[in-house]
């Protein structure tokens, strides 16, 4: 048995660690270091239909356990990801998520709708929650109905599962989750940064050029399982967990609060061979606590479970 | 080969003010080639800080697989390493980056290397090399005051040497410029690292002939995977080709990128 | 001239630095420690109708870079206060702003009343973003015209200005802010926590016993910072600033984002004398950056400054 | 009088399978007189651990102005303690909360003092100055199991100690309730700290007697600011009368609070 192996709509994973959309680029930094096929899936950088260069440098800055940035959707744009990132990553045993973005609803509809095509894209990842963009973007995420009709515009055209990123700058994550559930998603992935800001000491202006950025990191990591711990007692649709995973014990927390499989982002930049050797150590801390399958640890936070087996 | 590798420290010194002469040692140290790359330290266990912080090779010692360093202690990374001891191990990640061509100068040819600040140590290993290869090499260092020059001997065993200090407590009043048109300097390649404006000047005046600058850019990952220290290309400044400081850098030949 | 002093309604400051509600009791604790006329004033701990035990324990879990706290605003209740907090408080030379809560409008309006009749309480800290307490609370600090009906009812009854205290867990705090500033809120205190929560790896269920807990700490920090610089360029009302505050840096930082004044919570319990450390600090620090005042570092981040002085 | 002080660590050896014993040294010792006192120890600079820990006062040397702690390794914070090293500096707060009242017991009386696992350590200081001041003692200690035993023989010294291990491979098989019964024992005051489950039976058993209690609860400040570690009383055990581990605790008279 493996004890590891997760399925999802869409996806068979043969362990449920995934590196996190933007902070693996498409792979090909990480190929040199491990074999990813070690990995569970791949959530690819953020497309777009056209090439983006981003927003100017300084695109990071440091914050108390974690950091913010303001990358600003940099990538080749639709066609170079169908032509040459995706072709490369067949050569590995990978399902491979792609992270959809854009500025307006055609966009979405039009990148979601080609990138499904591609055969080793198993599920799409539905951005709308990405703080960097100036037009649409953050708005998708933080209004249900907006996010409700994207949803189901995207799911009419594509030939593969759609998860839906959800962005923990609301009020109100239940109400946004269930509205996206109710318009077909698939599953969901969650949390997208939290919108932030530091200033530098010596000239007074932030350190970002784009002025805010997203706040990623073991900072967010009490938000995140809030959020999922509150939305997964009351949607019937996967959760994929993420926000400042560092270790295994962090995986079956995020497990604890329910959600089914994990990715990890920002602690690749700190570690890049942190997902070999979280994938590497959960055996044995399954051993510790007791349990069998990794999936025994999901939603105990909420669930009332029998302890006699 | 990238490698991660837990270092021992085997020598930390302040050898002006706020700067360490670091010593590191280990087997990643079979790696380093190229003068001008650098690596990525975490300078402490734990989330704070939590990014990495590049630093570039100053020396490599392949016989004792040692490499050494040489940073300022300004924020709080840099100054909790400065505050690590001998004996202990440090988390490094590297050799990252493409340094200098050393090839780019004959044997028999003058090459000009001009650093700034903190901007100096990279070059050191450069100059040796450059040495070895029957290259004349001429230095002109750059430093805010007298308090933070360092390595002015060291440099001055390799090839002539000429410091300039902002506030002319030391060697020529002024800016590395002033000091390569006051001694009319002329050379057949030119090797640079230091702050952005310093590079700007030099590319400006020099960008005709032979100039390879090294950049610095705020990074997370500094292996290409994060996008943060991405720069314009000169032949699209609008565009959406770029260059990564990490992996296509640090050091480009003038005119490649916007600085 | 003082270089720290800082003029606010109702409060004439000779310093901008403020123990956060909630992390400094009414004070008992810390004047054992040093004398508390050294600092601007005390944001005593919140304040009910009746007495309150709070939620069961455990209250607090530590996170990355912060901690979570639920806590549920136990508090001997608005008569003891009366009787014996605030006159203990008289002591000291300190302007009190008074921390009122409660889960219905008219609890806040009868603490409101009450309590700015103290005369050592100069403001009062409308607190209506509490994550911790189960009915109102955080509702009131979420929905713009909720929040502003109740500052309008408060506003009505105190004799001293009053300060609102905005929740982070919003879409659109800008929203909240102006909702609030004109319904003649004089100030604004921003952040409280962020909802989060913890879940311990052995037991598999939350750790705090109230599950969920509101976040502080420097992880939150530019969280705080970015809202801050986002609401100050909006309202013409003063912000004293929040969020894990830990050093005279820190403080500059928040004047940079637009904040008037700042509070110190979380550090508190970390270091019982960072108050007074970071009044010390302070001067030193303005030397360095070359300000006579600290009111220059004033909004910095977003104001175009004149750099010929 | 509570103080903060960077206190020198001048011992820090396993004594038991994760069990550390720490020995502090600086003025801030002369503060320290009540045995079951406790400390709270910033266990590293930066942000990650945020928050002390409280670790209580095993033993207490004024003239050497040094004081022992003894912790087990076990989560984020301890680990990162047990890491620290001869000659470094600790941040300690303290002394903290209300210890154990020794004058309880008179000369003549026999004083049970019962400890559990990790809550054994604050009864070696008690168990000293019970004797010096003319007390018979009786320790009845229990573990998990036999790797985690420690400072039997030091309790020895003091007086009759009874070891219980959980699985047996130790003393007694069983807890150390199943000791007092078994030996029949016999006191006028006993002091205990340890596992609520523990303290709970203790209670339970003894609390007609003189029994004072140690409680444990998580801590934010220590020092009675945060309302982290309340606990209600049994005269009104839910209204809103309260009492605060750290200040008013973390010793307590059995029946005083809600277990
Ligand atoms: C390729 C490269 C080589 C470098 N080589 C050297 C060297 O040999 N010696 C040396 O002293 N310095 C060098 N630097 C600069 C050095 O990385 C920064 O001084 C250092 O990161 C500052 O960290 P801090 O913790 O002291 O500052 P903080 O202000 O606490 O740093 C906060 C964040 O900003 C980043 N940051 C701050 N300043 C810089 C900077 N100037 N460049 C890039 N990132 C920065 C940090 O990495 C960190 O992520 C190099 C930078 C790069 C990019
Ligand atoms: C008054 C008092 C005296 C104590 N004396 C001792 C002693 O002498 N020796 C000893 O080994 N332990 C003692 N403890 C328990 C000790 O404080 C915890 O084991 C320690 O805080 C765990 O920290 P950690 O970083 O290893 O665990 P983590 O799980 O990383 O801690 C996370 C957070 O939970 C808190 N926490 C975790 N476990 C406990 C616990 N059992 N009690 C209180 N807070 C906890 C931590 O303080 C921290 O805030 C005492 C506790 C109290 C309240
Ligand atoms: C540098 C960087 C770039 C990111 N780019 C994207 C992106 O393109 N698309 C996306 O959906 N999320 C993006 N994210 C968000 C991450 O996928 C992830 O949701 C978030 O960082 C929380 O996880 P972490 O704390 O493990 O990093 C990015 C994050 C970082 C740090
Ligand atoms: C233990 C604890 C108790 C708190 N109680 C209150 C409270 O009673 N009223 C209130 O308005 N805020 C309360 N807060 C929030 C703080 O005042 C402050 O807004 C928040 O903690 C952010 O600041 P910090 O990061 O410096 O702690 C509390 C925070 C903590 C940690
Ligand atoms: S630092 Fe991450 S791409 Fe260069
Ligand atoms: S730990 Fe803060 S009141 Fe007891």
């Amino acid at each position: 048995m493996n004890r590891l192996a997760v399925e999802l709509p869409g996806l068979s994973l043969k362990n449920p660690i995934i590196p996190a959309s933007g902070c693996f680029g498409f792979g090909r930094e990480f190929a040199n270091l491990y074999d990813l096929s070690v990995l569970g899936s791949i959530m690819i950088k953020a497309t777009t239909a056209e090439p983006r260069f981003g927003n100017p440098t300084p695109r990071v800055a440091e914050t108390p356990g974690g950091m913010l940035n303001a990358i600003g959707l940099q990538n080749p744009g639709l066609e170079k990801v169908m032509a040459e990132e995706l072709p490369w990553l067949e050569q590995f045993d990978l399902p491979i998520i792609a992270n959809v973005a854009g500025s307006q609803t055609e966009d979405y509809v039009h990148v979601a709708r080609e990138i499904a095509k591609a055969p080793n894209v198993h599920a799409l990842e539905l951005n709308i929650s990405c703080p960097n963009v100036k037009t649409g973007g953050i708005a998708f995420g933080t209004v249900p109905e907006v996010a409700a009709e994207l949803t189901r515009r995207v799911k009419e055209v594509s030939e593969v599962p759609v998860y839906v990123k959800l962005s923990p700058n609301v009020a109100n994550i239940v109400e946004i989750a269930q509205a996206v559930e109710q318009a077909g998603a698939d599953g969901l992935t969650m949390i997208n940064t939290l919108l932030g800001m530091r200033i530098d000491l010596k000239t007074g202006k932030p350190i970002l050029a784009n002025g805010m950025g997203g706040l990623s990191g073991p900072a967010i990591k009490p938000v995140a399982i809030r959020m999922i711990h509150q939305v997964s007692q009351v949607v019937n649709i996967p959760i994929i967990g993420m926000g400042g995973i560092q270790s295994a014990e962090d995986v079956i927390e995020y497990f604890y609060a329910g959600a089914s499989a994990v990715a990890v982002g920002t602690q690749n930049f700190v570690d890049p061979f942190v997902c070999p050797k979280i994938i590497e150590e959960l055996p044995a801390l399954l051993d510790k606590l007791g349990f069998d399958h990794i999936s025994e640890c999901h939603g105990r936070s909420w669930k009332e479970v029998c302890l006699t087996t | 080969m990238i490698k991660q590798q837990h270092m021992k420290l085997v020598k930390q010194e302040e050898i002006a003010q706020d700067i360490f002469e670091l010593v590191l040692e280990g087997s990643l140290v079979d790696e380093m080639n190229e003068p001008g790359q650098f690596v990525n330290i975490k300078v402490a266990e734990g989330d704070t800080p939590l990014l990495r912080r590049p630093i570039s090779i100053c020396q490599i010692d392949r016989e004792k697989k040692q490499f050494t360093m040489l940073y300022r202690a300004e924020g709080k990374g840099t100054t909790i390493l400065s505050k690590r001891r001998v004996g202990e191990n440090v988390d490094i990640l590297g050799p990252l980056g493409n340094g200098f061509p050393v090839r780019e100068a004959q044997v028999g040819d003058t090459a000009l290397l001009v650093g700034g600040g903190i901007g100096v140590p990279p070059l050191y290993e450069l100059s040796k090399r450059l040495v070895a290869s029957g290259v004349k090499v001429i230095h002109v260092l750059g430093f805010q005051t007298k308090d933070v020059v360092f390595y002015e001997e060291k440099f001055n065993e390799l090839g002539d040497t000429y410091i300039a200090t902002v506030d002319g407590t030391h060697g020529t009043k002024g800016f590395v410029t002033t000091v390569i048109e006051e001694q009319g300097i002329s050379f057949d390649v030119l090797y640079s690292c230091g702050p952005t404006p310093m590079l700007r000047a030099l590319e400006r005046n020099y960008g005709h002939k032979k100039v390879y600058i090294s950049l610095e850019e705020r990074m997370a990952c500094g292996i290409g995977a994060c996008f943060a220290c991405v720069c314009h290309k000169q032949d699209d400044p609008n565009g959406h080709t770029y260059k990564k400081v990490c992996v296509d850098g640090p050091v480009f030949r003038a005119g490649e990128v916007v600085l």
